[in-house]
């Protein structure tokens, strides 16, 4: 009587060998589903059960890594410089362990219709273009071979620009086609680059590119291959000053949706840099051939200090979050050109507290538009008393956009400045403190604004209440945890550390 | 359980708790913090130590516990219970949980072991204690509050600098014995200095407490600058350079104390001119002058927000504290009045009371140091501290010409706050026993010796003779309403006011310069703003042709950066 | 010299990408910067067929023939690797996607805007967020 | 120099005798006890006492002196500062209403 148990047991445990896979397939076929169902909630159901599944799948699998190291898929059975590879090693993991997370945050709770230029009986392809979004994300995170990697890449993009899209301003039309013509040209630039390193080795695997580059060490279409790819990746994570399409389309995409793009669609961006930078090129190519620190360290410094003096001057809460995270990419590209393995420690734990922080900040707006339904500053005063808990969730946020001890943001900061300081860049590690300094500015003027001003007559910031509990639980959720690892940095900081030391060879 | 958290955490964790609460269970929760606290400090032996590594090869001594900073943690949860007493009538909640939180980072700071973690707290209690100004919420407080946080942050800035860099030169991030000799250590005692209220660095002091609320100054008047005296017997006991500095502290602010209206000013240039007596402490260094310091910081704590609460109290009722407006008011408010000389006789150290036993400590020590003018200096400085403390904060407030004011009794909860606030400065000063035993060096000292008592009572009592000699020849000076520049002055309007008549010239220059200065933030503010804010040009997203162009051209730009 | 001329067709991919970007950059109305796009896909798709063809090649099929044989069979033979022209086929189904998309979002923008031109449109954003300034 | 009253009222007076006789039992203790004392200058008959005499009156003076150079009118730190009005109320949230109204008053 038991057979039948058994042979679910069993079948479960063949199917665990498919895990690498089911977390690119399961969204992928989530996607169309939702869009037949034509039924809102069903398609929330849908869209979210995937994204919980495949978030579980990822925490199975990144258990399997730290434990086996890498797990590869070899996709039809085909072995890999052949046949397409999934390979998860930690870096990558790491991140889809991120993308995955958020989209199980964002997708089931509540959306909020008035963010919507969707007729309410079609929010069911919102579902639909969600799961196709981290379906593509995540197939970028995980695949092993770099043509894959485009593909998905387009994939998430193009979902990308429909959910910007889907805001109900009609700016948000006009912000989804520029983030599509200049996604597109990043995008094109990715392509020539995969090309011509095809051109030159004959192979798309990572792995095998790795190795076979070694050959060609001296050919200068490896150079204008790597400068196509680093631009490409450039623009497609809004590295100062190739940003200009990302201030609009978060400001004018739906908050959730400004949520999950600003959690997951850069941070898989930067991961996509660190592979070609570190695993496909090398670190030594990279920087002594490619003098990669010679323009990512001033443009990563302009990021932090245009992307937050910018920040200070928005008068909407959303543009103001969106020129902090092109600051906070600067954070992330500076670990990167710090050429350190604090620094690339620092750039890639900022990716993780950056997800945390912005994720939770941009549903946390959420919360305030759908109670509020501005999204100017202005139109916050006093909402601190009739919104505790949701602008106490900002002051979180905002305290680990500063680097405030205690918070995530402190355990990124410090690395980044172990790192420079390493690297004998005090001038540097100088300017990044300095920068956290314009931060207590733009988050001043949140906190100012709704603690310390006095609503004006008759605004509704004087009557709202404070947000359901649904949509507040997922922003206090991220809130705790920028705490949590802001205190207890083994898990963030040390996957980190080791996934550094893996990309710069460095592992022990 | 105890040991898991560091000691004071608890009071923060509970001031941000405290926010959501309400009515008689918050008041409650208020009050149980720092006994819980104490009873925490009282559970942990000395030695007690609690490491944290956040990151590999970073090892930080969260917590730990020996005799110099028990008997700070002592005090400082005993002024957080007085304080939350005083302010239970308060209905500003912000103000309460700001100012528990407030002490318990700086009782958290006391236990730090290492340098990071202290600036952690340091930063903290910078933050925490703002609130306390703001929460006055005037246009003037504001400003202040700026002010205020500037420089506190300008220290745990200098802070942080000073521990990395001492961090590169030995490779330590321990907080032990400094001492001075190499820039990272000397940037960490300016650090401390600001907090400490240096000559110079003493501006934000009587700039900031008198503008905080009535509640506030009593919170602010025990931690920060007690913190850093802390901070100083803890690395740089023993250093000479200490001597001068304190005595520089304990002489200068008696003078502009005579003068000054606001009472709540005074109090601000007497707190400054006790706490040189405690850097003077330091500076000597010897176990007894350490154990001087930190028994007078012990009483000094107490007094010192007695004197606050009792100017709070004529705030908070009569509205005004300046000594040209006040009189008489013990006529309607005896038991604030009372409160008020009790806390005046403790500082100014009369026999019996808590000034007393712990004063002569460090004078003591100056003696047997044979610092001779040291010593005369401490003397004189005491009979500055009766005139401004002893007799004008007294006198001008409840006796005096009579102003007609009168203001009902203080709340009861402030009669409570500063009735436990006096029985302590008796007290202390008849069974100075417990104390003795709590300070770090063993005791071997007997204040009350006849000589002791009969010319230190010299002192005061000829000095309450010439007050009243003064008085009667109508040589006292008379309260006016005015603003008295100190050395907040240089920050807050550095301008040779008096520059007329030192020299027109200098003003002129000075002038031209503030004025380019003001005219060139200005323009970099207004060009910033044209820039920034929407819909200036980089305040908004370029449009989609120029966006392509700038990834063309860094493409270019790159490659070409490549080959050449 | 020869050896730049002999790779013509990649410099007619590069004239044609940069007919592409030109557009992109220059045009104000949305379907020419479209069409832009499109041109810089083509460019791309015709970079990889052109680089897939191999002259004095043949196809890397596991031979049971000696090294010198294979290099006779393959003389004179112009070979295609069909990889990238698989890959080009994905290529292709993207930029068509990305073309109806971004043509979609034009006609929305010309729906709600009343027009396709971006300096029309940019100028009506501007007006609307100088508006929303003055309301302050 | 309003304050000083010229007539003392008896309550005062009877303090002002206290004052006096401590004084007079203090100077003759000067020369009943040892004192110990640790440095040359103390055993100087009556040190401390015409120390702490002389002390004061020097404060006195010296702060007297200093009010020509230090003070200022009340708003001398306001009046520059006029045109950085907050959005912030002015009215002074720690003071019981009831005072703030009669601090109101006068102040008209």
């Amino acid at each position: 009587m038991f057979a039948p148990l058994a042979d679910w047991a069993s079948s479960l445990e063949a199917l665990t060998e498919h895990f690498p896979v089911l977390v690119v397939v399961l969204p992928m076929l989530a996607a169309p589903l939702c869009f037949l169902v034509r039924h809102a909630n069903l398609a929330r159901a849908i869209g979210g059960l995937a994204a919980v599944a495949c978030f579980a799948m990822v925490v199975q699998l990144l258990g399997r890594v730290l434990d086996e190291g890498v797990v590869s898929y070899r996709l039809g059975g085909w072995p890999p410089p052949l046949g397409i590879e999934y390979r998860y090693d930690l870096i990558n993991t790491f991140v889809a362990l991120i993308v995955s997370a958020m989209a199980a945050i964002v997708i089931p709770f509540g959306q909020n219709p008035r963010a919507f230029a969707v007729p309410p009986g079609r929010h069911n392809v919102v579902y639909a273009v969600y799961a196709l979004c981290a379906a593509g994300l995540l197939g970028m995170t995980v695949t092993g071979d770099l043509f894959n990697i485009y593909v998905f890449l387009e994939i998430s993009s193009l979902s990308a620009y429909t959910l910007v899209a889907i805001g109900s301003e009609r700016r948000a039309l006009m912000s989804a086609f520029s983030y599509l013509t200049m996604g597109t040209i990043g995008g094109l630039f990715f392509l020539i680059g995969v090309g011509m390193l095809y051109q030159m080795t004959g192979t798309l695997n990572i792995v095998d590119l790795s190795e076979r580059l070694a050959d060609v060490s001296s050919v200068r279409t490896l150079s204008v291959a790597f400068a196509m790819l680093f631009i490409g990746l450039s623009i497609k994570l809004a590295v100062f000053p190739l940003h200009q399409w990302l201030p609009n389309a978060y400001t004018f995409a739906p908050p959730k949706v400004s949520a999950f793009l600003a959690a997951t669609a850069t941070k898989v961006a930067f991961y996509v840099m660190l592979r070609v930078i570190f695993t496909i090129f090398g670190r030594e190519r990279s920087f002594e051939q490619m003098n990669l620190d010679r323009i990512l360290l001033p443009l990563s410094v302009a990021a932090m200090f245009m992307g937050s003096i910018a920040a200070i001057y928005q008068l909407n809460i959303k543009r103001l979050l969106a020129y902090s995270s092109i600051a906070q990419i600067g954070y992330m590209t500076l670990g990167i050109s710090l050429n350190s393995e604090s620094g690339l420690v620092g750039g890639i734990v900022h990716l993780f507290n950056h997800a945390v922080m912005k994720g939770g900040l941009f549903l946390a707006v959420a919360c305030i538009l759908f109670r509020l339904g501005s999204v100017k500053i202005e139109d916050m005063r006093g909402l601190g008393r009739r919104m505790p808990w949701t602008m106490g969730a900002v002051l979180i946020f905002g305290l680990g956009l500063i680097g405030v001890p205690g918070t995530v943001g402190f355990v990124s900061k410090w690395y980044l400045v172990v790192g420079a300081i390493e690297r004998d860049l005090h001038v540097v590690a100088f300017l990044t403190l300095v920068s956290s300094l314009l931060a207590v500015v733009y988050v001043w003027r949140l906190v100012e604004v709704a603690w310390f001003s006095k609503a004006s007559e008759g605004s509704s910031a004087q009557t709202v209440r404070e947000a359901p509990l649904a949509m507040l639980l997922p922003v206090w959720l991220l809130a705790l945890a920028s705490l949590w690892f802001g205190i207890s940095t083994d898990h963030s900081a040390g996957i980190a550390r080791l996934a550094a030391q893996q990309l710069l060879g460095t592992a022990p | 359980m105890f040991e898991a958290v560091p000691p004071g955490l608890f009071l923060v964790l509970g001031g941000v708790l405290a926010l959501f609460l309400r009515g008689s269970l918050r008041s409650a929760v208020l009050i149980a913090l720092p006994i819980l606290g104490a009873v925490q400090l009282a559970l942990l032996p000395n030695g007690f130590s609690m490491q944290w590594q956040p990151f590999e090869g970073y090892l930080f001594e969260v917590v730990r516990v020996d005799a110099l900073s028990r008997v700070f943690g002592y005090v400082f949860y005993l002024a957080a219970l007085i304080s939350v007493i005083f302010s239970l009538h308060v209905k500003d909640t912000m103000q309460q949980s700001a100012g528990i939180a407030y002490a318990g980072s700086g009782v958290a700071a006391l236990f730090a072991g290492d340098l990071v973690t202290l600036f952690v707290w340091w930063e903290l209690t910078a933050v925490t204690s703002v609130f306390l100004i703001l929460a006055r919420r005037t246009d003037r407080a504001t400003r202040t509050a700026l002010r205020y946080l500037v420089v506190q942050v300008l220290s745990g800035v200098l802070l942080l600098a000073g521990t990395l860099l001492h961090y590169g030169e030995t490779g330590s991030l321990a907080f032990g014995a400094l001492g001075l000799g190499s820039l990272g250590r000397d940037l960490i005692f300016v650090a401390f200095g600001i907090k400490a209220a240096f000559p110079l660095l003493n501006g934000w002091l009587q700039d900031a407490y008198p503008e905080a609320t009535a509640t506030g100054s009593v919170w602010l008047s025990s931690f920060t600058t007690k913190l850093a005296i802390y901070a100083l017997a803890r690395g740089y006991a023993g250093t000479e350079i200490l001597i001068p500095i304190g005595c520089v502290m304990t002489v200068f602010p008696v003078f502009f104390a005579v003068i000054e209206n606001d009472l709540r000013r005074v109090l601000a240039y007497s707190l400054n001119n006790q706490l040189g007596f405690m850097v003077v402490g330091i500076g000597i260094g010897t176990e007894l002058a350490l154990n001087g310091t930190a028994a007078h910081a012990f009483a000094h704590i107490l007094y010192k927000s007695l004197l606050f609460m009792a100017m709070g109290a004529v705030l908070y009722r009569a509205g005004t504290v300046k000594a040209s407006e006040l009189g008489g008011l013990y006529k309607s408010m005896p038991w604030t009045a009372t409160f008020c000389i009790i806390g005046a006789a403790a500082i100014s150290a009369f026999p019996l009371f808590s000034g007393f036993t712990s004063k002569s400590m460090i004078l003591s020590a100056a003696a047997e140091g044979h610092h001779d003018v040291v010593f005369l200096i401490l003397l004189f400085a005491s009979a500055g501290v009766l005139e401004h403390s002893g007799i004008k904060i007294p006198y001008f407030a409840f006796f005096a010409h009579d102003s007609g004011k009168r203001p009902k009794e203080a709340p009861k909860n402030m009669l409570v706050a500063m009735g436990i606030a006096a029985a302590l400065c008796i007290g202390l000063g008849v069974f100075y026993g417990p104390l003795y035993a709590l300070l770090p060096y063993r005791v071997d000292y007997t204040p009350y010796t006849m000589a002791h008592i009969v010319t230190q009572l010299q002192l005061l009592v000829f000095a309450i003779l010439a007050f009243l000699v003064l008085q009667k020849l109508r040589l006292y000076p008379s309260e006016r309403r005015a603003t008295i520049l100190g050395a907040d002055w240089f920050y807050r309007r550095p301008l040779p006011a008096i520059g007329v008549r030192v020299g027109i010239a200098c003003a002129f220059v000075y002038l031209t310069l503030v004025g380019m200065a003001a005219a060139i933030t200005r323009r970099v503010g207004h060009v910033l703003r044209k820039l920034y804010q929407p819909p200036g040009p980089l305040g908004e997203p370029w449009p989609t042709g120029p966006a392509a162009l700038v990834a063309a051209i860094l493409l270019v730009v790159y490659l070409v950066s490549v080959y050449v | 010299m020869s050896a730049y001329l002999g790779l013509w067709h990649y410099h007619a991919c590069i004239v044609l990408m940069m007919v592409g970007l030109f557009a992109v950059i220059s045009r104000q109305h949305l379907v020419k910067k479209i069409l832009g796009l499109t041109i810089t896909q083509v460019s791309v798709i015709m970079f990889f067929v052109a680089m897939g063809k191999v002259r004095d090649g043949t196809a890397p099929i596991l031979a049971t023939m000696e090294a010198e044989a294979v290099a006779t069979a393959a003389r004179d033979v112009d070979y295609s690797n069909p990889i990238p022209h698989v890959l080009m086929l994905t290529a292709i189904v993207v930029g068509v996607a990305t073309n109806a998309l971004g043509l979609s979002f034009v006609v929305r923008i010309k729906a709600s805007y009343g027009s396709a031109e971006e300096d029309e449109i940019l100028a009506a954003d501007h007006e609307t967020s100088k508006r929303e300034s003055a309301a302050l | 120099m309003t304050s000083n009253e010229s007539s003392i009222p008896g309550s005062a007076r009877k303090w002002l005798r206290v004052l006096f006789a401590t004084c007079a039992v203090l100077v003759v203790a000067d020369f009943v006890f040892d004192k110990h004392p640790h440095f040359g200058f103390e055993k100087l008959p009556l040190f401390h006492a015409w120390f702490g005499f002389a002390a004061f009156a020097f404060i006195v003076a010296v702060g007297a002196l200093l009010r020509f150079v230090v003070a200022r009118s009340e708003d001398y730190y306001e009046r520059h500062n006029g045109s950085q009005r907050s959005a912030m109320p002015s009215e002074d949230a720690e003071v019981e209403p009831e005072a703030r109204e009669a601090e109101d008053h006068r102040r008209v």
